[in-house]
């Protein structure tokens, strides 16, 4: 807050983009921001003697606003058996797969969280996406916007005017207030249109003539030469299908010779690489395809990815992948929702339940584990859930107990189905996270990878974002896996630009999280124009007055600069 | 007098949608939404007259508006906007989802004398659902 | 000629039509192009059949007050009530529906919105089935088949035709209403059904039964009748091969399904028929939305709360309960004692039994305009029309968001919606 | 079994939320600390007490706990939600909830029962004398489970949209039931000793309706198979004529029945069996 000085003393430090790791500090907070030490006088002082002070978590795929609007339309069921009531300082919301957005704001803070990404906004319901951010209480946000199957993307594509793509990206993020580029299932929600998806890397896109491999190379160069602080983020093709692992390295290797920006090595993140890393031909043979996935990604420094852990429980699939949900929906007989939105995507919704007993399932689950422990380098691989898509977020802590815990995976692994012992390389991976690889894949490396300067990290002049957890590296072992997830569970506090939010797992205080979005400049913008008009005239059914967002959406923001 | 079975819908108009941004307590409101669409057919079978007073009546309630000649419905079928008048028609039983039925209600047709009365939304308010 | 805006948004029907141009001079507002006769009445009339000044109820009559006091009133009357009502919001925009909850909750009370006695049929088939959904562009550029089931858009959503559904030429749609077959399904004939390439006319309450029999044909299996709901078989067959033959079909459906006997099972029977459809070719299924934002009203409900209507917060927490919490039920049943009704009229569409309640609990108003609901009303307080004197969100029928405009001032001491609850929210706070 | 009485006092038009009558909950308690239990009316939490005297005798096991409603709670909710166990009988109309999510254990209403009562029963017996209203053993909103065990029998009316989503169970109903009675069920049971409304089974995947009255409508997407004398009636009725005491026209037992499968918009392996009656 506001000239509020606050002092957090004596924690085990975890900070790893600054290389501290463990060692018990003091964290100076001054005017919302981590800042030099100061003396304690006037100070409001936290004790963190004997807990883990880490930054605030950054989420860096996470749909929490948008499209998942219409997912809890859709499950009235979801929510029956998880309320939350308001407080005198919270509003009261439904829990489970599909937090309200009040519930959504508060259960991340308590976890420690303070940013999340929504990976996948399209850009004509944008609008919509903001109003959802502005009722997320805590957290700070960023808008991922939907362009792998976009119009304009398509026919610059086609027309190979490559300077007009960037033109229209520049224009568009700044319409939106978007923060990066998604891809999702290129070329194959415009093919699904017409019934049909793409399932190779160069099959043609119906009406188009451009190829998925077209799509992503072109994408990704001008997200380079636009300096988009974050790579382009891609949901591969074949998502969810037996031996899709070829297409997701296909996808990577496409992407190797494309020349990042000055400042990072990286150009693309694959989303929830554990929907796309796997083996077999058929749902009989189906097998894990990480440890293929893992070694591509070990031995090219261009990729990042998050994961996309299953969890067994009840939960929701919400995609913008229309082919996948109808799949989905042949598959298990469960209610499907669809939708497709003019000239940018399609999508859908299927209830799930992830069950132990189910080989594909129980694969699925060692698979998310297996990419988080056999990618060597933790700064390139990431938790995620794709909330709610392989669980919701709120079972995180789980993750961080079987990452840190091989007695705890080989518990689970004896009471699953045996597929997941005897198709994935599970069972023989010895290796246990320590904290400061928890912190790297939870926050450091998301925000790292997401281009945020003041996040992830506790150094002179970050956001005071900071979360405390009650576990002691001296005492706790971390092996035990259930205080590793009450632990993180409930952070023993949480502070969101210096204020306390979450003290003993509970909010005390709710204060409004900004958005983050890109404000590109390229001169392309202006060739572009004309030909805007006249599409949004001719296809679109909103006027091109009426599309872009306004400021009033974003009472909180900071537009970020591209990094040219 | 005579009286016909019929199968009453309402609905929406495009007149009731002009009148209704003028106002609810307004002329156009009150012509263009207090009225029972017939089939000529059934309204010759009546002797009514366009614009002639007739009396709606469901197992919830009767109400006096003006009929209307209409080549839309077919014999046996009835059209009113939806409105003031309707509500006086419809049952609030809603099967349990919130929903009353405002489509496809049995009801009787009987014409009324010239001088009968089709109320105003005061009268409505006053007579029905005030005290 | 004074200022003329362009790329207005009409504020009536769930089509908002964002492209009007409307002229400004003197406190007159006159639609230059574009705005068809609902809106041109809506424009031009914004200013008759006002709600003159803030009003509360005193011996038996409304009289004038100050909005200090009707504002006192209105939270003295909530924050008093054991099980307060809010009912409404669908012409309204999504700011003050967001209020509307925030009340609800402080007060311990229901919030019900319009789709309770419209679309609530369909919500409640589409929390079963789900629905193949797509934004209206998707017809414009692509659909060679247009369906309407149970509606009239000539009638209802005049521009419904022009700008989206059958006229207009889109990307994959060169010739416009020559590429498109149109059919209509309707029990009687209406300027819709006039125009239509197909006219079905079905018996009333048999749209189920035509609905399965069309679905049971496309997913290949045999109907030995000569005739359903009043159609030939050979009527039937047909359609069915039309729907299985063209490149993206659409069912836009209205009130029509959900209004007659079955209610949400026939919209079941139609999200279940578009579903399957989807094995065959590509096919959508459109509701038309009524008021201009009562999809917003249960966007905003579902985001704040996990359900689109009839949610109780007498517990502190949202509970869904369709028949249970909807407005309807809760009046006929004089179950809550207080209401708070924000732009709707109950008084004049709901079934009498339910107003007669109305009439007799405390009752607060907020409306632009003199409704049938605020000449019962204990306290009626008035406020500027949305899309014309306040700004706000808006959710098109398809689920599109789009930002109204402000396009000319009210009257001075005459605030928005949203502003009106706030002033209420807070005096509730300091009342308790 | 041990009794507590209650009687309704005045009761409010505003509802009463009221899940602690359940043998569960009153079991271990005495006559005091019943009165004190917790119950909603609209949003404010008062005590059963207040608008109930209570009356009987302490039981420590719910098994042999036996609450007696004396008077009309047809605007008290919740009435044995989830109660697994003992007997509740209500001596006249019941409100809306009642047994909700039910597991075991016994209501009888000696009167009627409101809309979206037993719903997703999951055990145990409830009889309602008087008309159930609609929903009755119906699926929550949305939800994919829909009754999966128990018994339910009526011997007035029953509303519309019966045993949505029936998973197991049997239903018996002595008069009429209304419109789309078994739709989306995937099993169980469903017996209509009155007329049944339009489009009983519809969507229904599996599961049985057997009407001794008349069928307002079968959809047309239910197949006619065969008039016959199904078998397995004969020991199915025999059954509930013996262990719960329901009353069948003797007719029913021997006679013959139109089979229509359906619906065939669906999987179309549900059955429905019309009584025959003889010109």
């Amino acid at each position: 807050m506001q000239g509020e000085r606050v002092i957090i003393r004596n924690g085990f430090v975890y900070d790893p983009i600054n290389k501290v790791n463990g060692e018990r500090m003091n964290i100076y907070i001054e005017n919302g921001k981590i800042s030099e030490e100061f003396k304690e006088e006037g100070a409001k002082v936290i004790d963190a003697t004997g807990k883990v002070v880490m930054p605030g978590g950054v989420d860096i795929h996470s749909h929490i606003a948008g499209k998942i609007n219409a997912a809890r339309l859709f499950r009235p069921e979801d929510h029956k058996g998880d309320v939350v009531s308001k407080t005198t300082n919270t509003r009261s919301g439904v829990g489970y797969s599909l937090p309200s957005t009040f519930t959504t704001g508060y259960r991340y803070a308590s976890m420690g969280y303070t940013t999340v990404f929504e990976p996948a906004v399209t850009p004509l319901e944008a609008r919509h996406a903001h109003e959802e951010l502005i009722d997320t209480p805590i957290i700070d946000s960023g808008l991922m916007v939907c362009l792998g199957n976009n119009y304009f993307t398509l026919k610059y594509i086609k027309e190979g005017e490559v300077e007009k793509l960037k033109g229209f990206i520049s224009w568009l993020m700044k319409a939106v207030k978007g923060f990066s580029v998604k891809i999702v299932n290129p070329g194959g929600q415009e093919t699904w249109k017409w019934g049909k998806n793409v399932t190779s890397l160069d099959d043609k896109v119906i009406g188009f003539d451009v190829t998925p491999k077209e799509i992503v190379t072109n994408l990704a160069r001008v997200n380079e030469e636009l300096g988009m602080p974050h790579t382009i983020h891609i949901h591969c093709n074949n998502l969810g299908s037996p031996g899709n692992y070829e297409i997701t390295i296909e996808t990577m290797d496409a992407l190797r010779n494309i020349k990042p920006v000055k400042g990072r090595k990286n150009v693309v993140h694959i989303a929830h690489s554990q929907f796309n890393s796997y083996g077999g031909k058929t749902w009989r043979d189906f097998s894990s395809g990480a440890g293929e996935v893992a070694d591509y990604i070990n031995k090219h420094s261009h990729v990042t990815t998050c994961i996309g852990q299953v969890i067994f429980t009840n939960t929701t699939t919400i995609t913008s992948d229309g082919p996948w949900q109808y799949r989905l929906w042949l598959l298990t007989g469960n209610k499907w929702t669809g939708a497709d939105v003019e000239l940018e995507t399609s999508g859908g919704i299927v209830p799930y339940v992830f069950r132990k007993r189910n080989p594909v399932n129980a694969i699925q689950w060692a698979v998310g584990l297996e990419l988080l422990l056999l990618i060597r380098d933790p700064w390139r691989v990431y938790l995620t859930t794709d909330h709610p898509n392989g669980g919701p977020f709120t079972l995180y802590p789980q993750v961080i107990g079987w990452l840190m815990s091989r007695k705890s995976r080989e518990e689970l692994l004896k009471k699953i189905h045996k597929a997941a012992s005897t198709r994935t390389q599970l069972p023989g991976i010895r290796r246990e996270y320590n904290l400061e690889e928890i912190a790297i894949i939870t926050r450091a490396g998301t925000a790292k990878s997401l281009g945020l300067k003041s996040k992830g990290h506790l150094g002179v002049g970050a956001d005071a974002d900071v979360a405390i957890y009650s576990f002691n590296p001296e005492k706790d072992s971390t092996s035990d896996y259930e205080k590793i997830v009450s632990s993180f569970s409930k952070a023993a506090y949480t502070l969101k630009n210096g204020e306390i939010v979450v003290k003993d797992g509970e909010i005390i205080g709710s204060p409004m999280g900004k958005t983050f979005w890109v404000e590109c400049k390229a001169p392309q913008e202006q060739e572009i124009m004309d030909d805007l008009e006249k599409t949004f005239y001719n296809y679109y059914t909103v006027t091109l007055t009426n599309f872009p967002v306004q400021f009033d959406y974003l009472p909180l923001h900071e537009p970020l600069k591209t990094m040219v | 007098m005579e009286t016909l079975d019929v199968v009453l819908i309402t609905g929406r108009t495009d007149k009731q949608g002009v009148t209704l941004e003028i106002g609810k307590t307004s002329m156009d409101y009150y012509e263009s939404v207090a009225v029972v669409e017939l089939n000529e057919e059934d309204a010759e079978k009546l002797g009514l007259n366009e614009n002639q007073p007739v009396k709606v009546e469901t197992e919830n309630g009767a109400v006096i508006v003006r009929c209307k000649y209409s080549k839309s419905v077919k014999p046996g079928l009835a059209f009113m906007p939806y409105g003031p008048w309707t509500s006086l028609l419809m049952t609030h039983n809603t099967e349990g989802i919130s929903m009353p039925s405002y489509k496809g209600v049995k009801a009787k047709i009987t014409p009324q004398e010239e001088k009968m009365k089709v109320l105003t939304i005061e009268e409505i308010l006053d007579q029905f659902i005030r005290g | 000629m004074g200022k003329v805006l362009k790329d207005v948004v009409c504020s009536f029907c769930g089509c908002l039509c964002d492209n009007l141009e409307i002229a400004v001079e003197n406190g007159k507002i006159n639609p230059v192009s574009r705005a068809c006769k609902v809106s041109i009445s809506r424009f031009v009339n914004y200013n008759k059949d006002r709600v003159p000044y803030p009003m509360i109820r005193e011996k038996g009559g409304l009289v004038k007050t100050s909005l200090d006091e009707a504002i006192n009133k209105a939270a003295e009357i909530l924050s008093r009530a054991n099980w307060p009502l809010i009912y409404g919001l669908s012409s309204s925009v999504c700011e003050a529906h967001r209020k509307c909850v925030e009340l609800a909750e402080l007060v311990g009370g229901v919030i019900d919105q319009t789709a309770t006695v419209c679309h609530a049929p369909t919500i409640l088939a589409f929390q079963e089935i789900g629905e193949i959904h797509a934004t209206l562009g998707e017809i414009k550029n692509r659909s060679d088949l247009v369906i309407f089931w149970g509606c009239n858009p000539l009638d209802a959503h005049l521009n419904h035709f022009v700008r989206y559904s059958v006229t207009p030429k889109g990307l994959y749609i060169s010739k416009g209403r020559k590429d498109r077959t149109v059919v209509a399904v309707d029990v009687r004939e209406t300027r819709t059904t006039r125009v239509a390439d197909i006219f079905l006319r079905i018996e009333p309450g048999k749209d189920y039964e035509l609905l399965s029999v069309l679905r049971a044909l496309i997913n290949g299996k045999e109907i030995d009748l000569d005739k359903v709901a009043g159609v030939s078989m050979e009527e039937i067959r047909e359609l069915a091969e039309k729907m299985v033959n063209c490149r993206y079909g659409v069912i836009f459906f209205g009130l029509g399904l959900t209004m007659s006997r079955g209610k949400h099972y026939n919209v079941m029977a139609a999200l279940s028929l578009v579903r399957d459809l989807n094995k065959k070719t590509r096919f959508v299924i459109i509701p038309m939305r009524g008021h201009y934002n009562v999809k917003g009203a249960g966007v905003v409900l579902g985001w704040q709360t996990g359900y689109p209507f009839a949610v109780d917060f007498s517990r502190g927490y949202p509970r869904y309960g369709p028949g249970e919490f909807s407005a309807v039920n809760l009046l006929a049943n004089g179950e809550v004692d207080a209401a708070l009704i924000l732009a709707a009229d109950p008084a004049a569409n709901f079934p009498v039994s339910a107003s007669k309640h109305l009439a007799r609990i405390p009752t607060v108003v907020i409306d632009p305009k003199i409704s049938m609901t605020s000449l019962i009303a204990d306290v009626v307080i008035p406020s500027a029309v949305s899309g014309i004197e306040a700004e706000g969100t808006a959710y098109r029928m398809d689920g599109v968001p789009i930002r109204l405009r402000k396009i000319i001032d009210p009257e001075p001491g005459v605030l928005a919606d949203s502003e009106v609850l706030q002033l209420i929210i807070d005096r509730v706070k300091g009342v308790r | 079994m041990k009794q507590i009485v209650l009687v309704p006092r005045k009761l409010p038009s505003i509802p009463i939320e009221a899940e602690v009558i359940s043998p569960e909950i009153f079991s271990g308690k005495n006559i005091e600390e019943i009165k004190e239990l917790q119950v909603w009316n609209g949003n404010c939490k008062r005590k059963l007490g207040d608008f109930f005297s209570v009356k009987g005798v302490k039981s420590e096991d719910p098994n042999e706990t036996h609450i007696v409603i004396q008077g009309d709670v047809s605007r008290v909710k919740y009435i044995g939600k989830e109660m697994r166990s003992g007997k509740i009988t209500i001596n006249g109309n019941a409100g809306m909830h009642l047994a909700d999510e039910m597991k075991g254990g016994e209501i009888i209403v000696n009167g009627d029962a409101a809309d979206w009562v037993a719903t997703e029963m999951r055990g145990g017996t409830l009889k309602i004398k008087g008309n159930a209203g609609n929903m009755l053993a119906s699926a929550h909103p949305g939800s994919e489970r829909g009754m999966k065990e128990g018994i339910i029998i009526v011997e007035g009316n029953a509303a519309s949209s019966l045993a949505r989503k029936m998973r197991r169970g049997t239903i018996i109903i002595y008069g009429d039931i209304g419109d789309h009675a078994g739709s989306q069920m995937i099993a169980g049971t469903i017996i209509c000793l009155g007329n049944i409304g339009r489009r009983p089974g519809a969507l229904m995947k599996r599961g049985t309706i057997i009407v001794y009255g008349k069928a307002e409508s079968i959809l047309p997407t239910f197949i006619y198979d065969a008039t016959y004398q199904p078998t397995f009636i004969r020991f199915y009725l025999k059954n509930l004529k013996e262990k719960l005491n329901v009353k069948l026209p003797a007719e029913m037992f021997n006679g013959d029945y139109e089979r229509f499968h359906g619906d065939i918009a669906e999987d179309g392996k549900g059955e429905i069996l019309l009584f025959k009656r003889k010109p």
